[in-house]
């Protein structure tokens, strides 16, 4: 099986800025692969590479297994749903979703048809002679991503498409995107500055920093075994904890990650370590206490069942042996 | 009607041609405003106007004290009483006006004088001798499509007149050419005369690039354009000549229409003293003369082509036309009443019919 | 992007463009040097810098332009006061008749200059108004306030709102927050409103030669010389020091609005 | 400072409880002025059209009638009207043509210093002198001009005199055909289209363009479907002076042209030299009228934020 | 002790929008309290009924116990933190925070002085000649809040000020905003439609929806036992069970939440209800489990460290008592 994109030592500078830089990653045929970094870290511009919008410095891309640096955007299998849509303002929902079939020179009656049969995959029968600006955003993200669809590509870009959503509509949207990558088995490349996102959606993370990709892998060990401070601080709401802390608790003077939710409270010298309760949040099903212990502050989430210490109490702090992590510094 | 003359106002402000009031600006020799204005402390504004219905137009808008009119202007403005009659007795020089202008009727009515004759001359057919090495006899070279004598044909090389009383100029040359037509005087034409002149006109639009409208315009086109021949004014040729350039001017065989202007005054005047010591200025000085050399005009006073005050000379003045006063037909505005026949076309069918031979109707 | 590169024709096309747009105006330059001064003599016999010396000699050159510098001065002046107050209503509240007002103050210059032309004129006859350099300057005022208007109008439009909130929020009423807020904010457009308004002004010939008694306004002035020309060369200098001129206003307008969303000018 | 604000705050209280009585004043300078001044000056016109004019006098007679509106539609002054129009409108539609190329590069790929150089060098012939320009033009498109010099240079003559050779709007010359009122007109109001439709390019968000081509669009494609489209308001709004200014010159079509008359030539002469103020009138309503129609079709397709 | 705001019967009708609808509401002197609502409920307009930039249509708000309807803003005791901070970028940030004392007329000297003590306080030292676009986001935000508070206003609004924010500089700025609050003791008021934010930093809580508050009270009371569907729903991750449901798990037949942290998986038939695990999503801390039980989706939030079962096996679902909370339907 050959995979569906693959950056070989792939850079791209503007100017002196080096927006990618020596990336390397394959992405597999049918996977759902989420670029993860904060702003300006580069994940656009790889985006942006795939579908030909920038070449690379050096390096090559291959999409499918075929060199595609000469192949410009428009020749590429590969469409794009735009963090802001993008969606062509003069035209309907219909004609957008059918543009792509349009400039291909597919007659009316068939692209219209196979943009009405677009807008019963997501969810918008019927919205075919609204234009644009009278839906409302939920409502364009999926226009987008039927625009993009239509054109069965072979690989789907989409450059935060949810970042300007509000909290239960971007969860909706998540759930649907997921389901519809298995349903149609496309290749999907999802980029996002919001850990959750990337986390609860994707098969394979890659998290971007400076250019450069500081870890890739599932979900799961991005969050349970962060590469470096980076990462940890990044994805979870993870303790870093620095050497001296590790070393005084007994585990090997290296920097390490601690999450907040594997962390108990306990009477004072009974856990592996004593502090006092700096603070206390009401998250909803959590509450988060921050304790002082050992020169750090640590954030400790108790289920919002259980009783919370006052701040000022002592406790003592306890976790599983294999809880702690060991870190890069990085 | 003024009985004295007071002190003056400071100023006069005057509706005149092009060239007829000259400061020294185009050039310095012809200059008879600067004494006047040190004379008689009058300030003299002009603005010019280069058609008969445009000065109209500005007498009746007001704010001027006098006009240059001609006699196509003329009557309508008394009839528009727009102007004042004017007291004889108050200009000095009046006795020196050539007598046949006295009582001309294009300023007189019923014994009433409205103005003081100013200059008057025939619309002469400029030419370029380069093009015509002997002057042409007849106004066809710009009415009808023919060879000149360099070989090529007249189409788009003559100009006319933007002005409806040019469809007189056509009535004359078929006074001339089509006998049977019955034409008295080009500005009384009954219907079937009229119709017979807009027909020849049509037939010169095919010939006229772009009419003239403006002296300087129609200097610029014989300069510029390739224009050879058109009915003009001696202004005209006068500075073509002065410039070196190959122009000549004649007054064809069928005759010339011509134009007899008349300083008039102002019914609501606000300078009224300062323009009647103007008036007195134009027949008294040496204004008639240099104006007659440098508009190509004939002088009101005749005394003005020998007497020595300024650049005329006897020759100058039949040069230009003064003894050629019978043969010139003036400039009047034709009225439906008209006296050779019952029934005239009047002048504003004029107006609109010929803008639409221009625009090709 | 590798297709963010214009194609040839592309460029051929816009700059043949910039060309057709500038060769002419090259033209009248060279004329202004030529030393034929009675016809228009091409290529020119030969070249002399000695009408730069003949117009600054013309009376006639200084009196038309001091009346244009005065008019054009006055007229902006009042276009700055209305076109700000007109904008500043606008931009600040939804009313009932908002689009009607923002279409009567592009009207004037919507409709050809003839017919505010005449429409003035007419009006000046029938209100018995003598002709003066009051009905210039009201006839310019007019066509002006657009100007001012658009550059104002798009300024107000950024800074409405939140920051004129803000100000009163924090305890300053209405006029502080005018003096400290909105104006220096809306100065640099209000100064490129300004300085287009002066070179449109300083400009007009169409509406002019309807409004003006017997003064002339460098334009007027510019249009009998064009016609009835005494020394060429002359016209075309002033042509030239014209062009330089209102070039400078309009050099600072575009710096001063640059980055914004006003496009200095467009409304001429 | 403080103790102005303290004189000033009934007042400026007094707008807060009563923010239409703030409204009224900011209006009321500039609506008296627009509409007494200009509003006022166009309905005194629009009154005058419905006057006439004793034809040998050549004064106004006050009375109602719509004599002056029938004159109006006899075919010499149709035929103005029509000339008009359609010169309008081919000036307008070449502006936009030659325009497009030059908006869209200064919007599109000008950047830094290319952008202001076109920007100045879009400004400048706008603020040139008016009268100079068509002046100058007069200079080259006459027979004996700069025109026929260059053709003759290159030995294009053959070339020009076919061009004048045509039908209708061949003649004479360039300076006598309307080919040269209209390269005139053409040249003088180019910038009024350029501005807006530059403008309203720059305001086509790149990300469009790029969501065309990732939909497979060849650049030909997006511009037809995507550029053109939304680049309407602009031209639209460029068009509104194109046209408007082409309806109401009186200048360019005397200096160069074949005498036939334009509808601002004939206000102009009616106005002024005939002194037919009335007919004058009934003229200046065509124009209101078309742009009229025009701006209300404009303000439908939003072309006034492009303004 | 008086409280710092009251609206009686207040109500603000734009046309026919009933933006804000007869809301009662008292908000004590020294609280924090939060606006929590989804976009356009109305919570803006309450918070400009405050500040005075709306007046009511009907009703009265006092602030302090006096009556304010005709009180101009610019005469109130009260400043705001405006949403994208509008900052007047022609002045520098000691300017913008010095305003509100210029505009009294206090020299020069002196609110230069009160302004960079300001300054300290949100920890922007030496940020005084900076132009407002001279700051990141975040700085920007503190600025903001510095020119507020240096007018020593009695209540503090606050409307979605961090909305702008990325989610690391919105959770630090959380943590600074309600220990200023509790440092300075001024009453804070703050507009949000994200409910965590609403939930660990307010005293109180008023719930909006349609211009109209549909539950005041603590964040606990908020988000463990919300009054209607409308709460649950938009507050938490609650589950939201029909009446139908309800019955058939021995509860009263009514509307009820069920918040997916309280349910446990167990074998199936040896819990309250069976059914089938439809789906499952990757949170980091938790695996959210979607179970569709008596044709109803239920999200089961497990512990990551849980084993989660895949995707069609049934299982039985458990809960505590009182855990099933009884809503009205609204
Ligand atoms: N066309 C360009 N010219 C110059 N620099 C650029 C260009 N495009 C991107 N960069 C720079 O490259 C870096 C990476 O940008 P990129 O847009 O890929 O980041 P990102 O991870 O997508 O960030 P965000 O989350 O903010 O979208 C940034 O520093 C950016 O400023
Ligand atoms: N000035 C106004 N004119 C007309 N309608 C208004 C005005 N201000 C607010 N509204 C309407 O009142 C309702 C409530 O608006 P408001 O701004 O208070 O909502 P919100 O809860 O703050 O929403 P968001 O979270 O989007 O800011 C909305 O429907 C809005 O459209
Ligand atoms: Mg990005
Ligand atoms: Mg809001």
């Amino acid at each position: 099986m050959t995979d569906a994109v693959e950056f070989d030592r792939v850079s791209r500078h503007f100017g002196t800025v080096r927006a990618v830089d020596e990336v390397t990653l394959t992405i597999a045929e049918s996977s759902f692969f989420a670029m993860l970094g904060p702003s300006g870290s580069g994940k656009t511009t790889c985006l942006r590479l795939i579908s030909g919008f920038e070449r690379p410095s050096s390096g090559h891309v291959r999409i499918f297994g075929a060199q595609s640096d000469d192949l410009p955007p428009n020749r590429r299998p590969v469409n794009t749903v735009f963090q802001d849509y993008a969606l062509f303002p003069h035209l309907n929902v219909r004609d957008n979703v059918a543009y792509g079939l349009m400039v291909r020179g597919v007659d009316k009656r068939a692209r219209h048809a196979a943009a009405e049969e677009m807008l019963a995959l997501v969810k918008l029968e019927g919205y075919g002679d609204r234009k644009p600006a009278q839906l409302s955003g939920g409502q364009r993200q999926r226009v987008a991503l039927a625009r993009a669809l239509v054109n069965k590509p072979k690989v789907l870009l989409l450059d935060e498409p949810l970042g300007a959503l509000d909290l239960k509509l971007r969860e909706a949207m998540q759930d649907e995107l997921k389901a519809l990558q298995q349903r149609l088995g496309i290749t999907f490349v999802f980029v996002t500055h919001d850990q959750g996102e990337a986390l609860s959606m994707a098969d394979k993370v890659a998290v971007f920093n400076d250019g450069r990709i500081v870890q890739i892998g599932s979900p799961e060990e991005i969050y349970q075994r962060p590469r470096t401070r980076f990462v940890a601080d990044f994805v979870g709401s993870a303790n870093v904890l620095p050497p001296e802390f590790c070393a005084s608790v007994g585990a090997p003077k290296t920097w390490a990650s601690l999450r907040a939710e594997v962390i108990g409270l306990t009477a004072p010298g009974a856990g592996r370590i004593d502090g006092t309760v700096a603070g206390r949040r009401y998250l909803g099903p959590v509450n988060r206490v921050t304790v002082m212990a050992g020169g750090t502050a640590l954030s400790v989430d108790l289920p919002a069942s259980a009783a919370a210490p006052e701040p000022g109490a002592s406790v003592g702090l306890t976790w599983d042996e294999g809880a702690l992590h060991r870190m890069e510094e990085g | 009607q003024m009985t004295t003359i007071g002190a003056g106002e400071g100023q006069v402000d005057i509706v005149a041609w092009p060239g007829y009031i000259e400061r020294g600006e185009t050039d310095p020799n012809f200059n008879w405003v600067t004494k006047f204005e040190e004379a008689t402390g009058c300030k003299v504004n002009v603005k010019t106007a280069n058609t008969s219905d445009e000065m109209v137009a500005l007498m009746n808008e007001g704010g001027f004290d006098l006009v240059t009119a001609s006699g196509d202007a003329s009557l309508r403005l008394i009839a528009g009483k727009r102007v004042q009659p004017v007291n004889t007795d108050l200009i000095p020089s009046w006795s020196t006006v050539d007598e046949r202008l006295k009582n001309a009727p294009w300023h007189t009515v019923d014994g009433v004088h409205y103005g003081t004759p100013y200059m008057w001359g025939p619309n002469v057919l400029m030419y370029n001798t380069e093009v015509f090495p002997e002057a042409p006899t007849s106004w066809n070279v710009v009415f009808e499509e023919m060879t000149l004598p360099d070989g090529k044909s007249n189409s788009g090389r003559v100009q006319a007149y933007d002005g409806p009383i040019h469809i007189a100029d056509a009535a004359q040359y078929l006074m001339t050419h089509k006998p049977e037509l019955g034409i008295t005087s080009p500005y009384e034409l009954n219907a079937d005369q009229y119709a017979a002149a807009l027909d020849l006109l049509r037939t010169q639009r095919t010939l006229v690039g772009r009419y003239w409208h403006d002296a300087f315009i129609q200097m610029d086109d014989f300069k510029n354009e390739g224009v050879v021949a058109s009915g003009s004014w001696p202004f005209q040729v006068n500075i073509l000549k002065s410039e070196g350039l190959p122009i000549a001017s004649v007054i064809p065989a069928e005759g010339a229409t011509g134009w007899a202007d008349t300083t008039m005054m102002h019914v609501d005047a606000a300078h009224p003293n300062c323009a009647y010591m103007w008036m007195e200025h134009t027949l008294s000085s040496n204004l008639q003369s240099d104006l007659s050399v440098w508009f190509g005009a004939v002088p009101s006073v005749p005394a003005a082509c020998s007497d020595g005050r300024g650049m005329q000379t006897q020759e100058g003045c039949d040069a230009n036309g003064l003894a050629d006063f019978e043969k010139i037909r003036f400039w009047t505005t034709p009225v439906s009443k008209c006296e050779s026949q019952g029934e005239c076309v009047p002048y504003y069918r004029w107006v609109s019919d010929y803008i639409g031979v221009i625009g090709g109707r | 992007m590798p297709s963010d590169r214009a194609s040839l024709g592309l460029k051929i096309a816009a700059f043949a463009g910039l060309l057709f747009l500038h060769l002419p105006i090259l033209l009248i330059f060279v004329y202004a040097f030529t030393t034929e001064d009675r016809t228009y003599q091409w290529p020119p016999p030969g070249l002399t810098l000695k009408w730069f010396g003949v117009t600054w000699n013309r009376p006639d050159v200084w009196e038309a332009l001091t009346l244009s510098l005065k008019v054009a001065a006055i007229s902006t002046a009042l276009a700055l006061v209305l076109g700000t107050l007109c904008a500043a209503a606008v931009s600040r509240a939804r009313f009932f008749g908002r689009e009607t007002v923002s279409l009567l103050v592009i009207l004037p210059i919507a409709l050809p200059g003839i017919i505010t032309g005449i429409a003035l004129r007419s009006a000046f006859n029938l209100g018995g108004i003598p002709f003066s350099t009051l009905t210039i300057i009201l006839g310019h005022a007019t066509f002006c306030i657009v100007v001012v208007y658009n550059n104002a109008v798009a300024r107000f439009r950024r800074i409405s709102g939140p920051m004129l909130e803000a100000s009163a929020d924090l305890g300053a009423n209405g006029f502080q927050t005018f003096r400290y807020i909105v104006l220096p904010n809306i100065g640099t457009a209000l100064l490129a409103g300004g300085m287009l308004a002066f070179a449109l002004s300083f400009d007009e010939v169409i509406v002019t030669t309807f409004t003006a008694g017997q003064q002339a306004t460098l334009p007027i002035w510019m249009l009998e010389e064009l016609v009835r020309p005494r020394q060429r060369p002359v016209t075309n200098v002033v042509a030239m020091m014209v062009v330089l001129v209102t070039f400078l206003p309009i050099l600072g307008a575009y710096y001063l609005t640059r980055g914004g969303s006003e496009t200095a000018g467009g409304g001429k | 400072m403080a103790a102005l604000a303290r004189l000033t705050d009934p007042l400026s209280d007094l707008f807060w409880r009563r923010p239409r009585v703030l409204l009224v004043l900011l209006l009321a300078p500039p609506l008296l002025w627009l509409v007494v001044v200009y509003i006022g000056s166009l309905a005194a016109l629009l009154v005058q059209s419905f006057f006439s004019i004793d034809e040998f006098t050549g004064l106004i007679k006050h009375e109602f009638t719509l004599k002056t509106y029938a004159e109006l539609f006899r075919p010499a002054n149709f035929d103005i009207v029509i000339r008009t129009t359609v010169m309008a409108a081919a000036v307008t539609i070449a502006a936009a043509i030659i325009s497009f190329p030059i908006a869209y590069y200064a919007a599109r790929y000008a950047r830094g210093r290319m952008k202001a150089f076109f920007y100045l060098a879009v400004m400048l012939p706008l603020w040139s002198s008016y009268l100079v320009k068509v002046y100058a033009w007069k200079l080259i498109l006459a027979k004996e001009g700069i025109l026929t010099w260059a053709v003759d240079g290159i030995g294009a003559s053959a070339v020009l005199n076919a061009i004048l050779a045509l039908p209708v709007i061949g003649g004479n010359s360039l300076s006598v055909s309307y080919i040269g009122t209209f390269l005139v007109f053409l040249y003088v109001w180019l910038p009024y289209m350029i501005l807006p439709l530059q403008a309203s390019l720059e305001r086509v968000p790149q990300n469009l363009l790029e969501a065309s081509d990732d939909l497979g669009a060849s650049r030909r494609q997006t511009l037809r479907h995507v550029i053109l489209p939304m680049a309407m308001p602009g031209m639209i709004a460029g068009s509104i002076f194109t046209f408007s200014l082409t309806l109401g010159d009186y200048i360019i079509p005397q200096i160069v042209g074949s005498s036939r008359n334009f509808i601002g030539q004939a206000v102009y002469a009616h106005q002024g030299t005939a002194g037919n103020i009335p007919l004058a009138a009934a003229f200046a309503v065509v124009p209101i009228v078309i742009m009229g129609f025009y701006l209300w079709v404009a303000k439908r397709k939003g072309a006034f934020d492009a303004l």
